[in-house]
Formats: C-alpha cells, structure tokens, sequence
C-alpha cells in the first residue's frame, strides 16, 4: 500500500481541510441557528458562546486552508501543460479530459465551477465567525443580521459541497499523480 | 451612502453597523470572484493580467483581486459604519443580491451564456 | 461527461448515504450532547426534541442504507472473480489490487477492514435514536445512559469516517466499472 | 442475571431498563460483528456457511447473524429489563467492552494476529 506524493496532497487537500470543514457544518448550522433564534428558551453561557466562536474560527482556517492548498497545490499539477512530444495525458488531468468529448465536461463544468465558486466559503465563513464573535447571543435581537449569517452560511456548505463532489469525481476519472512514491504498508502477495 | 445612520443606539445594544459592514463586504467579495472570474475568462488580456502566479494561472489573480476587494470594502464600510445603525434590510438585499451574483458568475453555464458560447 | 451504471450506484452509495450520515454528524453529536447535559440551562422544548428524534431518524435510514447498498450493489461488483481468461483486471477491483503487492494492502486492509467496521454504525445510531426516544431530556438525569450513547455514537462517527475514507481511496485506485454508460452532459470537443 | 434490579423506581422517572436493554444489546451485536467476521475468516467451513448469498460472499451471512443476535438480544433484554432499574455501572462497562471486541475484531491486523498470520 503506497501513495504518491501528489495523491497525498490531494488527500490533505481534499480529506484534511475540505472534508472536515464540511463535517463540522451542520453542528456549526445548528448551533448558530439556536443560539441565535429569538425567544431561545435560555441565554448561551458564556462557555457556549467562546466554545462555538473556537469552532467557528477552526472552521475559517479549515477553509481557507482548503482553498489555498487547492489553488497552489493541488491546482498546478491538475492544470500543467503537456510538453511537447509527450503522447500518453495520465499525468496532465485537465489535458486528459479535455482531450476526450466524453469527458471534457469534467473540466468546463466540474472544475471551472468547482475552482471558483468554493472561493466564496472563506469569506462567507470569515463573516460568519466575525459576526457572531462581536454579536454572540445579540443576534436573537439583530433579525437581519442574523438571516445573513445563516444565509451566507449555507451558501459557504453548498458551494464547499459542490467543489467536494467535482474533486471526488475529477480525483477519480483524472487524478492528480506523481512525485515520489511513499509506502504506508510494505508490500503483501497474498490476496484475501 | 443611503443605507447608512437612522436609528438611535440604545446604551445597552451593539450597533448594527459592524455587523452590516461585515455582509455587505462579503457579499461583494463574492460578487467580486464572480466578476473577475467571468472578466478573465472572457478577455485574453485579463487572463494573462490576473497571472500572478503562473503555475495557478488567472485563478491566482482572480482569487486575490476578489479578496483585496472584499477586505477593502469591509475596511471602509467598517470606518463609515462602526458606531451607527444602519438601516439593515436594505443592507441584507444588497448583500444577498451580491452573493446571488457571485454564485451565478461562477457556474461555467452562466459564464458561458453571458459570453454568448 | 458521462458515468457509468456501476459508477452511479458507487455514488449513491458513498456520496447519498455515506456521505450525507457523516455530514449529519456534528450537528447529532453536539445537540445530543448539549440537550442531554446534566444542569442544561434550559429544559429542551418537544419542538427542539421531535426535531432532534426526527434528525436522527433520517441517520439511522442513511446508516443502514450505505451499508445494504454497500452489501448488495457495489461490493459484488468489487469483488467479482476474474473469469478465466480473463488477463485485464481492470473490471475486478479486488484482482486488480490483490495482484500487485504494492497495491495489496488497499484490499486486506482497507476493503477488509470498511466491509466489517461500518456494520457498527447502523447498529450504534439505530440504538442512540431509540434511546433518545424513550428518554429524550431526561437522559440529564441518567447519567451513563448519556455515557453509552455518545460514546456508541462517536465510534459510528469513526467507524464511518474509517469506511468513507478507505471508499475513497478504493474507488481512486480500482474503481468499480463497468455497466451501461449514463450522460450527464453531451461531448463538447472544446477544452477551457 | 447479576446486573438486574435494584433501585427502586421514583413515579416521575423512566427506569434505566429499556436504555440499559438497547446499549447491551448494541454492544452485543457489535461483538457478533466482530466475532462472525473473524470466524468466517478462519475458517474455510463457516466461510461457506456464512455465504447467504453468493455475490455478496460471507460477509452476507456475517452481517445477517450478527444482525439477529443483536435483535434478539435486544428483545431478550427488553423483556426481562423494560419496568426495572438495573446496576447502569455494570450494564455500561459490558456494553463498552463488547463494543470494544467489535472494534478490534473487525480491524484485519488483529485478526491477523489471532489467527496467527
């Protein structure tokens, strides 16, 4: 069992940030819409309100993380020009695709989408954490302020779903490869 | 700007103005990522421009240029509106709107339809 | 862009199911953890538990249905024996990485280890939902039942992320193929 | 069984029997899991035993079985426990580890390690 340096990359990209940055939306969706819903039965303590500000601000750097790695990582070798002379396209993704009727909708759709709208994530979510940190519990009061902060919210989990689905499908038809491979498991012969 | 001032600030009450500064700013972040995105997509001159980092290509430029522009906003709208209330559902239109823009403006189909491909 | 049959039942299987029951997790965890906390601020409203047991409903059917879809569609297709004469393994996932010792392990360790784990997870959440039903806010005062159910539910969360992951992975390295091929989009030639 | 019994019941108050009933039936079917998974492993006869439906191999017959003794289990428990307190101290400790044999036998390098390989 091994993998190349590329593909673990992509898993830090796509598993360590993306990935848990979604896994933490719904517990950060729920919790923003009860602290914050007016006529709560009850005031967050103010060990609730800092625990979820934490949360929030892991979930700001997760996604930033991710669309960085994504963008200067991952991106660079997904886009790399094929050099001339070169025939087989496995190690040039975008080039592999769009050399295929097929497939190419892979790129124009999935990965032109999916490496421009998850941008919106970082700042949705940067807004987010900044709002409930000046407001907290205030927000039952601030109606509007508070639509925005879910409304941007759920905007942040749809557009991080879309880029999260097109990677695992690009990951798949087209993987990003390369680099030095690194062993996790020494090899085995038997089968089952 | 239309949208600022009115209310008066209870002693016991945040303003909105931070809170408005802060939405507005990243709606038009996110419509800025929108723009730039169909704006380098569209003009080869912009492509190139927004190159900053050539193995990234014109996401590179786009991304920051939208950034710069979200934390500008929210910079200024901050200044202007820190201890005001504002009238926040114009605000929340505004913003939303924008969002709307940047979502639309980064799904390939509507790019492609706004270049008539 | 096209997807093949196997390919689309992969889909719903690790992205309709899989993926949406660990989504789902966060919010569970920390809404069972905060309604259930002994000296709870408030006493949750029947609207906030019906929402709740109804939230973990909705768990419970996605946990069972990744793993009889698991079961019944996908891991046949995996683990179809190569007819003889058959030399390209493309088409038997499990031959296919079995047949290599570089590759070996992602079979005996991973796909051995995400057929059995994940059986945990539907059992664990068909158990916390049950218990929340019968007990809801009550749990405050039983202590260790609270206990078990979180911890039941923390090792599904695990157990799912450790089967997800590995699906992952299996599905880059030797996907499932084959079938009749669905189009999402009609070819375009054009790249950018 | 030692763990039934004792406390007695307040009037407001659920008894901890059909909590207690669930978690130690889960524990139990999650140690089936474990314990079916390895045994069709080890040997070839329960392998062909366990294979309910060919395509799906054991893991059918591993999966189906520890499924009904996790639903008997429960039903068993549930009757004998449903109007009773029970000893939660001892019921959870059991619970935790059955859960935790289900861990460790469904991760192939410990049944690696019992088989011997």
């Amino acid at each position: 069992m091994e993998i190349s340096f590329r593909d673990l990359m992509t898993v830090f990209h796509g598993m360590g940030f993306g990935a848990l940055f979604m896994l933490a939306f719904s517990a950060a969706l729920a919790e923003l819409y009860r602290m914050s819903a007016p006529g709560a039965p009850s005031i967050p303590s103010a060990r609730e309100h800092n625990l979820l500000l934490f949360y929030l601000s892991i979930m700001v750097i997760l996604a930033w993380g991710a669309v960085l790695s994504g963008a200067y990582i991952v991106y660079p070798w997904y886009r790399a020009a094929v050099p001339p002379g070169v025939t087989d396209l496995a190690d040039y993704p975008k080039f592999l695709l769009t050399s295929n009727p097929k497939t190419s909708a892979w790129h124009s759709l999935g990965m032109e989408w999916k490496e421009h709208v998850a941008w919106l994530a970082p700042i949705a979510m940067t807004m987010v954490a900044y709002v409930f940190a000046k407001y907290g519990p205030a927000l039952a009061r601030q109606k509007e302020i508070r639509t925005a902060v879910i409304g941007f919210a759920v905007v942040a989990f749809v557009a991080t779903g879309v880029a999260g689905a097109f990677g695992a499908f690009l990951n798949k038809y087209a993987p990003v490869r390369g680099g030095a491979m690194i062993e996790i498991i020494a090899g085995e012969q038997e089968g089952e | 700007m239309i949208m600022a001032n009115i209310k008066p600030i209870r002693p016991d009450e945040i303003p909105n103005g931070p809170g408005a500064a802060a939405i507005l700013a990243a709606g038009i972040g996110c419509a800025a990522m929108g723009i730039f995105a169909l704006a380098g997509d569209a003009f080869a001159s912009l492509n190139h421009f927004f190159t900053f980092y050539a193995p990234t290509g014109a996401l590179s430029g786009v991304w920051t240029s939208a950034v710069i522009v979200w934390l500008v906003a929210w910079f200024v709208l901050s200044r202007r509106w820190a201890p005001k209330n504002v009238e926040m559902t114009k605000v929340l239109s505004v913003s939303f709107a924008l969002l709307a823009v940047g979502v639309l403006l980064t799904f390939p189909p509507v790019m492609d339809l706004i270049q008539g491909r």
